[in-house]
């Protein structure tokens, strides 16, 4: 064994992570690195992932700081192209904002908005076909939006009514809508990760082209699921697009708690040999470059990609989180990169193609789009107001075909249910 | 030692966060190995605020936030208790135990039998678990009958404050490990039911009195509730006051045990409770297959089969994940354990 | 669907990895959407061969080789299943499924019901489990009673290579989740619980008559492999073996149910089993707090109480991890079992 | 959402990896890239470890074919220190060959040899200190053995005999040997990675000065206690060194399902922004050099390394494989990298420090002391011979203190044995 010395050595200490700002301190975010639009250069979807590691410590982004699109990373959208993600992004704000009143309402039990996120799933779902599969986190309500899905369906599942397709029983903002390429979300982190694999594994294996893409916070990159499913993904090079939202939060962890400190989270498709980008995530153009890239690949029997999207959690976690309580207020306006609706209205002024009241306009639009949508919903009701799904629906779908065990339960609950005078008629 | 051993006698009113939180602080001053740890748990204090304010009074490395891995969380916990410290490590809720099961069950629990001793787990994991604050299926799970299956763990579940400090105390200095599970509804008052009534807090409650200083509730040692000749009720955690007050609407002569702790297990109190009245009731919120509730039947009717004068009867859970707007329909309230006891006192 | 549907007459003698084989070669050829994936599982044919020659037949797409992540390959099945397709994931042992514990229970047994059907997870998961094969603490452990409380998966187990075939094409054409556990002590033979004498085979069991082609035991129905009067003998897996063994020797007229399917359970067969007979034995390998025997003495008992003569009797597993040199000392064998036939026999 | 036209793209396909021969093939190994000894730089241990992702890549070699010891890596030990590392790898093979032997005699269920992959223990072992603590897996007996582990207490534990302090309650080989900084090796693949990280945090919380060891098969890092340690390990510097090691098989399948194909194994370290290397584990001293350098960067806080041990597992996986099955039979011998044990034998002869008559005679000396300590063990007695634990001990250490359960269960068993006319005595 060793002769070395240990005894001259200090002691081994341990380090916790603590993040920049707490509570009441003033923000200076000027050690965040924030390269140039327009610098990171754009390989081929071909080339082989070990050649361009340099993507994941690198940041792509397209709209420079005079709201022009420029490097080789633009993807030269249309004007009508723009203006559509413009509107979907300004959509999902208005409709964040509204549900989450809702909840400070009463009107239901929980919400989560996305608020300064909403390029991630905009950007990501624009450059997506209509039918490549997503398998999403929570705040990627982006995508349902931007496919199309009536706001009111996602409404009633918010409030549980009568018209939740899902029958009240899972909590508000655990879509699942098939119909538009939507996985059912999960209550349990990253789970979705090898799931997604496992469907881009089988559309690769029956010689389909259909893609899958998945999201998951970078406190989710934890979990045991992520490692899993990465490993599957470089096994099989399964056509498959791991998004790793990096909004710095996770509830009251900074990112520091989920390995910021050391390296990228986009580092971490490195250690797999697979395709690894990092992404202005407030940016859309970026966020829809890296998607095309990332899609092109899986299209092409490259394998999968990691995109990191470096963004900020502008509110708190959830309906249930108060963020004042362990961060500084001035985290989000002071964050460097920008509030991604503000940035993509600027350049398409700067492009001639739109203007500010006609931005007011939409935004006016939109809000009463969303008010409308809700007074609809709510027109199945609001949860806590009245039984709006048969009591016994509790025991759908447990199994295809229901057991006798659960017959008996059901049928016992509403045996007692008649017994007791029908407490639930009482609200 | 005693089934209370307090060496300050000043109480106070605290509801079950803070008795919680009273006694992680009260074994941290006393001993240096103890350290919490787990998402969240660390700055801001936990989700619940379970350890608010520990960080500050015993510094980073003593309490800290983690990565957000439930399996890194309870193997990284292990390897600290082979070193010798005493950790206590807080999964989020319940329904996120499932990550670290093989932790749990093949590494915590196996660690003293298959090393010969040599090396222990002495950790202990809350969690908050159980439904009926609208979380929907994964914020609201009672997953505790999973671990009375696995040899080599105990399960705890407290009922009042009084009884959440000190058997969480006991909990930290039990050289097993331990899964503690916190029942979150009645974390700021003794819930008794009537989800449609207003809400009670811990003030009136003689379990929100707490010693402010060290004691300890003895793990393995049930507490009878209630006394009565009519039939026995069996039940932990959010179900205890649940029962309480649907035998007091009921007007019957219940013997009501709150079990505290599953494993050990109290049979001697159950025993004898079961063979005085000759009935049973059993309930918990769990899904009803293979739920605790079916081996404290099993157990009963083992022990008690010549005194039993009625079937022993399961209030549970359904078999069904936790619906989100049907909580109530889900949750086994005053109107299923009413029905339960008419049938069992049927023939009385 | 009848209990069993042959399309082909033609039998052959095969011992239970055959049979199982057999099962998944027969429903691959059927339905291109079965795949077949797990640790050592494709060109190698699994460690204990139940996947050879699959993949020469079937092709690499179908039947691979996975990464050694549990999680990982639950989570991918769940994936494929979404898809449409229909895996039949391997778990090595079944001492190794708790890393896959939440991609089963919070994902596979929870998608129906969370997606209001939109999605399924129509997966059969093999895996070897059970003892008395000198595999030590974790080769040797029946974790079933954990998915039992599960709601959402079913729980298959067979007793002979004949069940083994038809439950598990029965299994992977279901549309929900199934685990199917395979008692790996009577893979060769059926195994009497006298480990020092000397191992039989398949070949002069009837139940090692198995059809060549496709066949289906339906899920949920249990099979009374004895007919008696005297008591009910509930058991699966292994233990049916070990059952018959002991009540042929014993001379008593007992009726032997092998449940075949723990969820959904033939709770018909059972009630009027022992409705019939008035005593009831419960028998398995697992540990016995919270096993399933506690399910099936809760439901026995509520359900006859007024029929029963003598209290349940559960024969178990010990509360304690499976030793490795002590394991017929652990295993509950015809000591055991025939102790507690004493016991319950006793007052008849 | 994308306009592109996806009907022009060729299908998807699945690829499914698959090793380069199996049974029957002729063994050609010239793909396996082998970097000359010498040539791999050797960072300072305080420099950031992104400043040396190369040696992910790369391959620490110090013998050359020469039988020379060279480049910056070389930890130019004593010729006492070589030839004592020289001896423990010879006594590793000869108890190997010995308990293999004994299980096919049918004294114990099974055995699990190392041969090929005796260095990696070795090499490491003597460059820990003695009270640095190893979290092993089931391949690393040689920790045991170079620490001084009694050979008779490891075979007691074998034979699950009298003398096994772990009263026969663990597979053969699952040693638990807490005097020798010896872990209790699991069952379950790579739990003891987050372990060891927690060790090794708490040692730093404690201003300790032991770091702590942890080694997995290239397989099992596809687990993800794999991912939960790394992450761990990276946000607290945790003052651990992951070993993986590399040895081409996990049972049947080779590397390739384990990720081998897109990039290397030490590159999971990139991937966390940790230290990484890769190195010849077939080569003493390289694997020593690296064990020291990583061990200096956990003393001064410097946090975790992995080293990716290159070898091949010579043998079957364990008494109860047949490799013969899946792999060419000519891999073993032409596996580029040597046998570890002829190397440093071939080194020290070039040194002067050692000749073929004192290796020939060490080796009878060795195999002569192993079968004494066999027969010693073997008076404790084998396997299925004979009760060698007390019945009731079947209950000992579930718990500290034995609940009523237990007790009732164990007296149970108790009065049953001797109701049954004790069964146990017939053998
Ligand atoms: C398995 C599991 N563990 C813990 C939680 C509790 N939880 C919900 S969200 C969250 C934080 C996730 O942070 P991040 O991944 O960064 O996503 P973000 O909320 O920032 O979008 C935690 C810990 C959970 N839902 N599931
Ligand atoms: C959690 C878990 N899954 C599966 C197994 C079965 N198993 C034992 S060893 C092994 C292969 C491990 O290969 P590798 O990690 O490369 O180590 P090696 O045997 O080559 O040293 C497998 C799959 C296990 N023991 N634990
Ligand atoms: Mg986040
Ligand atoms: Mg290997």
């Amino acid at each position: 064994m060793a002769t070395h010395l240990r005894a001259n050595l200090p002691p081994l200490s341990l380090h916790v992570p603590e993040p920049k700002f707490r509570p009441g301190d003033a923000v200076d975010f000027a050690s965040v690195d924030v390269p140039a639009a327009g610098a990171t250069r754009r390989p081929d979807t071909a080339d082989e992932a070990r050649s361009f590691t340099d993507l994941a410590y690198g940041l792509v982004r397209v709209l420079d700081d005079e709201n022009r699109a420029v490097g080789p990373w633009d993807p030269k959208l249309s004007p009508d192209t723009l203006r559509r993600m413009l509107r979907d992004m300004a959509l999902v704000r208005a409709f964040d904002e509204r549900m989450f009143r809702a909840q400070r309402q009463g009107k239901t039990s929980f919400y989560m908005k996305c608020t300064g996120e909403e390029a991630v799933s905009i950007g990501a779902t624009a450059a997506l076909d209509a039918d490549d599969m997503c398998f999403p986190s929570y705040r990627q309500q982006g995508i349902l939006l931007s496919r199309g899905c009536p706001m009111v369906d996602m409404m009633n599942q918010i409030y549980s009514n009568r018209g939740d397709k899902l029958q009240g029983k899972q909590l508000p903002i655990m879509y699942s809508e098939k119909r538009f390429g939507f996985f059912s979300i999960s209550g349990n982190l990253t789970t979705q990760y090898p799931q997604a694999v496992g469907w881009a594994m089988a559309s690769a294996s029956k010689g389909d082209t259909r893609i899958a893409a998945t999201w998951c916070g970078e406190g989710s990159t934890a979990e045991g699921d992520f490692h899993s499913a990465l490993t599957f993904a470089t096994v099989y090079r399964a056509p498959v697009i791991f998004n790793v939202v990096n909004n710095q939060w996770a509830i009251s962890s900074f990112s520091g708690f989920a390995g910021a400190e050391a390296t990228t989270f986009a580092a971490r498709a490195v250690g797999y040999g697979i395709a690894g980008l990092r992404v202005d995530g407030n940016d859309a153009l970026a966020v829809y470059a890296a998607t095309e890239w990332a899609a092109e690949r899986a299209r092409t029997n490259q394998g999968p990609t990691l995109i990191e999207h470096f963004t900020y959690r502008a509110e708190g976690h959830s309906t249930s989180d108060d963020p004042s309580q362990y961060r500084s207020a001035g985290e989000p306006t002071a964050w460097p990169l920008g509030d991604p609706i503000r940035r993509l209205k600027d350049h398409l002024i700067a492009l001639g193609e739109w203007d500010e009241e006609r931005h007011a306009a939409q935004d006016k639009e939109l809000a009463e789009a969303v008010k409308a949508a809700q007074k609809e919903a709510e027109q199945n009701g609001i949860l806590g107001h009245g039984l709006h799904q048969p009591l016994d629906s509790l025991f759908d779908g447990v199994f295809e075909e229901m057991p006798w065990h659960l017959r008996e339960q059901q049928a016992q609950m509403l045996a007692e249910e008649e017994a007791s005078g029908r407490p639930w008629a009482r609200k | 030692m005693s089934d209370s051993m307090t060496d300050t006698n000043d109480t106070s009113r605290m509801n079950m966060i803070q008795a919680i939180n009273s006694a992680m602080d009260v074994v941290m001053a006393r001993d240096p190995g103890v350290i919490v740890m787990g998402e969240d748990v660390g700055f801001f204090g936990g989700v619940f605020r379970a350890t608010a304010g520990l960080q500050a009074k015993y510094g980073k490395t003593r309490v800290f936030d983690t990565p957000i891995t439930e399996c890194g969380i309870i193997g990284v916990a292990v390897g600290m208790g082979a070193y010798g410290l005493r950790p206590v490590p807080e999964i989020q809720f319940a329904d996120y135990i499932y990550p670290a099961l093989d932790q749990l069950v093949s590494e915590a629990a196996r660690l003293r039998y298959r090393s010969g001793g040599e090396f222990t787990a002495p950790i202990t994991v809350r969690s908050p678990f159980g439904g009926g604050i609208f979380g929907g299926q994964t914020h609201s799970q009672s997953p505790e009958g999973l671990f009375t299956h696995m040899s080599g763990i105990k399960t705890v579940i407290p009922s009042t404050p009084y009884d959440a400090k000190g058997l969480l105390i006991a909990a930290i200095e039990d050289n097993d490990p331990v899964i503690f599970f916190e029942p979150k509804r009645i974390y700021n008052g003794p819930f008794n039911g009537y989800w449609d009534k207003p809400a009670e807090n811990w003030s009136k409650h003689p379990g929100g009195e707490v010693p402010g200083g060290y004691y300890r509730v003895e793990l393995g040692k049930a507490n009878v509730v209630r006394e009565g000749e009519a039939l026995t009720v069996l039940c932990y955690g959010t179900m205890v006051h649940v029962c309480q007050a649907v035998i007091a609407e009921a007007g019957i002569d219940a013997e009501i045990v709150d079990l505290r702790s599953l494993v050990p297990l109290d049979i001697e109190t159950i025993e004898a409770s079961v063979k005085k009245t000759g009935r049973c009731m059993i309930v918990h919120e769990a899904t009803r297959t293979s739920g605790f509730g079916a081996e404290l039947s099993a157990l009963v009717q083992e022990r008690c089969f010549y005194h039993l004068e009625a079937p022993i009867e399961r209030v549970t859970g359904y078999d069904t994940p936790y619906p989100h707007s049907l909580e109530w329909a889900y949750f086994p309230g005053p109107v299923r354990i009413g029905e339960a006891l008419k049938k069992i006192m049927k023939d009385a």
